[in-house]
């Protein structure tokens, strides 16, 4: 389950130690104390290293290959998911899907991109790109949603809207800012959580939410710190800068009102452990879904319209 | 979302040079006596091209004479990263470039009348950081929709942009998520917005208020596109077809709903608005 | 202008008998006494053979290559046209066109099939047969018509809705079912004209109107006479009977009350003249368009409602 | 808008040959015994094969039992075009037909509780006239659309339909529009409306009621088209693609929710339909 970035270096050696001592003698525990003294260096220094990545570093945790995916958290957080494919117009988007889902004794529509984890998968899911008709797709079930009254849930993990010739003809310009007008006014609690890579207009355009939540080591970005490098610093060895430039991590996010919670992930990240990282957000978002199921629908499209009015940060 | 990928030279290339007497046109590079190119509206008298126009140029084209009354005009970028990178801190030049455009922001709204009709409107300008949407564009850009909610009178917003502000990071992006508020509330209560596409109108303006207008007008030729031409033959590894993300593949895909020439906009306007029947 | 069909062959001999003394002696007039009896003998036959043609002699007048189409009615019957394009995320289709349009002093919101009358025109206008996009062009102009409270206006001209794979796979089906899903319920009035052919679903697609009329040359059929003789009688040289059999024609269609008024065209077909043709048009919309004004949304709606609950025989 | 395009021979093909004892599977050709065969819901147990079931077998496999009352039973088709063609009058052969089938058209109407969920539902009969849309069809569909609408229970449609009946010429055309204003009715009054098309569902009826579900349910395999194979190979000169118009094919466009095998159906229906929360 493992992968270790370069940062993780001493962490992951400790971690092969005491996995080591642990194998030489798995009955007598000969190294009993050996091993819970190197426990705690380890822990201690977790703590050191996960409490202050830099950017940089969160992006890397962010699109760690065996983060969680959507599917993972419908089995983990959900029940009952009855999948509902299609945009009624031109294709079946598997980079960006959703259906009827349930959360606790909540009944929601979940809608979300869907990395893959291997090569077939990711070819499949298109690395989690969404082209024009994945996004028609999310609308689709947001109206359905609207008509059977169902709260909308969005997880968001993508690189960024697919930027190939088809999303051009399609019109991906036309399919993210409809859903960004649409969002603005649907007349049910909207709560969107960057689980992983929060891209550009691509996450945006399924990310209006009355709740905006992320997890602790997510990134939520204008533009990835690999295109950014290459356009302001014009060399692309510049990401580190302009990670810490753009400062999308959820700390930053949360200071900027971007976002309104962080949902902790366990320690060294969502990866390290599935079930705690699903339980953690199930809490999470049913005390969101229960304070938004709070309000009328004129008091919930108020509230959102002043949220969004309120976004940004300028001088009169 | 951030489109500056169109390479300097391209860019350099459609700028019309000008010096005092003449202008040299960015397409066919006629020499234009500098009265004729603005006679024509900064339209290339020989090949029909045409050149970028600033905020005003734009408001004294299209409001009848006298009627602006420009609104919101002091509010202006503040910087919410400290943004610094090679060309230096971004709100230096964010100072250098309201000094030498004379303008607080990348947009100019206000109120006025097109053929007697009066209008809220807001006009990008390409000068102020290439168009792009910050944090002070959107406020302006909602607040204008709001004024035209308000007033229930319909809203135009003339767009030229490199896409979202990236020196302002997510808050940038979240701009595309605050205009389309306001454009969704001017739907509901059936309030007319026009949406005018002009070279060049890319990434995440034209993602969000550029596209939904109730109709969508371009002027012709204009460079209009989501992903960078760069990024795109990247991704599909193949060269791309020469009308690629223009005012006339947009209308052939479906995205435009009339290309009208600049010395017609204003009529066009009229001819549109008429039509509002409330 | 006048292309005659074997039906009308002793027609045409009067008439180019006429046309012939008329030019003997075109200032002296020696053949005057002639001229008036053949003339008043040829009127008399028309009157004979127009106001009795069957059905399949309709059906080919409906079809005849000179017919007026819609961008003739355009600049005959309308003022300002505006046209707006495309359906907002696939394409323009250009054999269902439609904008903004004046009529006497009102505004509405004109939609309709566009054939073509030459080669190049027909290959640009697909014949008339739209594809998934033009319904959905339709559909978006119809929404826009609501938003600025216009009525709508639409021209029916067509064999029927493009039947080749792009249909089928771009969503033919699911475009027309949309669109009468939904034109059920748009909140102006519809008026919809059957100019030409009215064939089948392509044809109903923008066809559900508060007020449904018919030229009086015009056909509106579930098939084509020649598909139904090939289905029911095995071999499409039975059309002519299945033309007869499926009673396509206005007089049979006000019968069964499928449509509310039949517009008469000039002696011979509307393309004989197409002045005196859109003068009638022209007449009887304005008498649509201020009677369906009278009406409330709520009433509008509760009318059309009632009238499409009643189409239909059947025994209880 | 009809569609009887598909040749006899395939069409025998597809329809499961029962004797007394055996019934050999229209796809496979494996002989089942009859037994196995209801059993396992008219699927054949070998290859999967969906066989058609007749209105009352669909009723029997979906709703709980003893549930079922059927509604507007009495109606059925008159003979408005007074059609006569090579095989006779229509009216003859609609006696004939009801004779046979033993129903009064080509749909059943009724209410009745699916895991006790209280439904509105059409099951549509393909023995009928190639399930065909008559004005009786259109009629029924209808008021159990309006029957759903006044108690404000979901509506559920089994759709096998070989399109919309020419011999009641444009009156069956108009059904289109009839049925389709019942399903506008359900939209605004927020009530769920589920599709479920089984094979065939082509012309007619997939270009109306059958394509607006909230939920467009398939069976797997079923043949599902607008046009006729024949016309469109006429149309575009060139062999179509094996899955072409099957559900497989319309899911994998966009217009199909979820493809369910028949022994899942009844379950789904209830996941869905759970879903409804007013
Ligand atoms: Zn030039
Ligand atoms: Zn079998």
């Amino acid at each position: 389950m493992n992968d270790y970035f370069d940062f993780e270096k001493s962490i992951a050696e400790m971690e092969k130690m005491i996995e080591k001592l642990k194998s030489i003698s798995p009955d007598q525990n000969h190294y009993n104390d050996e091993i819970a003294e190197l426990e705690k260096k380890c822990a201690l220094q977790k703590q050191e290293l996960y409490g202050n990545l830099t950017a940089w570093q969160t992006v890397q945790i962010a699109r760690h290959p065996k983060r969680p995916v959507l599917l993972d958290y419908i089995s983990l957080v959900f029940s009952d998911f009855v999948e509902l494919h299609g945009d009624r117009s031109f294709g079946d988007d598997q980079a960006l899907i959703g259906g009827f889902a349930t959360i606790g004794k909540r009944r929601v529509m979940l809608i979300g991109h869907n990395k893959g984890k291997n090569v077939d998968e990711n070819i499949k899911r298109n690395f989690g790109q969404a082209k024009p008709e994945g996004y028609r797709k999310a609308l689709r079930l947001m109206r359905l949603a609207e008509k059977y009254n169902l709260p909308v849930l969005c997880f968001i993990d993508t690189q960024g809207a697919y930027p190939g010739i088809e999303g051009e003809e399609r019109g991906q310009p036309e399919a993210i800012a409809t859903n960004l007008t649409e969002m603005a006014r649907l007349e049910v609690p909207i709560i969107a959580l960057i689980t992983g890579e929060g891209g550009s207009g691509g996450a945006l355009a399924i990310g209006v939410g009355d709740s905006v939540l992320m997890m602790s080591h997510s990134v939520y970005s204008v533009i990835s710190p690999e295109g950014c490098a290459s356009i302001l610093w014009r060399d692309a060895s510049f990401s580190p800068q302009a990670a810490e430039a753009l400062k999308p991590t959820a700390q930053s996010l949360l200071a900027l009102k971007v976002i309104d919670e962080i949902i902790p992930e366990p320690l060294g990240g969502a990866h390290r452990n599935y079930e705690q990282t699903s339980q953690e957000i199930k809490r999470v978002l049913l005390k969101h879904l229960k304070r938004l199921s709070a309000f009328s629908t004129s008091k919930l499209l108020k509230l959102r319209f002043e949220k969004y009015s309120a976004m940004g940060l300028f001088s009169d | 979302m951030p489109w500056f990928i169109k390479s300097k030279t391209s860019e350099e290339k459609r700028k019309p040079v000008k010096d005092d007497i003449w202008v040299k046109c960015g397409s066919c590079n006629a020499h234009v006596f500098k009265e004729d190119w603005f006679n024509s509206l900064s339209v290339c008298p020989k090949c029909g091209f045409h050149g970028r126009l600033t905020a005003y140029e734009r408001i004294g084209q299209i409001l009848d004479i006298d009627t602006f009354k420009e609104m919101f005009g002091r509010i202006s970028p503040s910087d919410p990263l400290s943004f610094v990178w090679t060309r230096g801190s971004y709100k230096d030049i964010v100072k250098q470039t309201q000094d030498k455009t004379g303008l607080n922001e990348s947009v100019v709204c206000g109120i006025g009348k097109i053929h007697d009709i009066p209008v809220s409107i807001a006009v990008m300008d390409f000068r102020f950081f290439g168009g792009s949407l910050g944090s002070a564009t959107g406020e302006k850009i909602l607040l204008a929709a709001n004024y035209a909610y308000e007033h229930k009178i319909p809203y135009i917003i003339f767009s030229a942009s490199g896409g979202a502000r990236m020196q302002e990071g997510t808050l940038s992006l979240m701009q595309m998520a605050k205009t389309c508020a306001g454009i969704a509330r001017l739907r509901e209560k059936k309030i007319p917005y026009v949406s005018v596409l002009t070279d060049p109108t890319t990434g995440g303006v034209i993602a969000s208020y550029a596209m939904v207008g109730d109709v969508n007008i371009a002027e012709p030729g204009a460079l209009i596109g989501f992903a960078g031409r760069r990024v795109i033959e990247q991704t599909i590894r193949q060269k791309l077809p020469d009308n690629f993300q223009t005012s006339e593949y947009f209308l052939e895909h479906g995205f435009i709903d009339l290309i009208v020439e600049r010395k017609k906009l204003k009529d066009t306007l009229k001819n549109v608005l008429q039509y509002y029947n409330r």
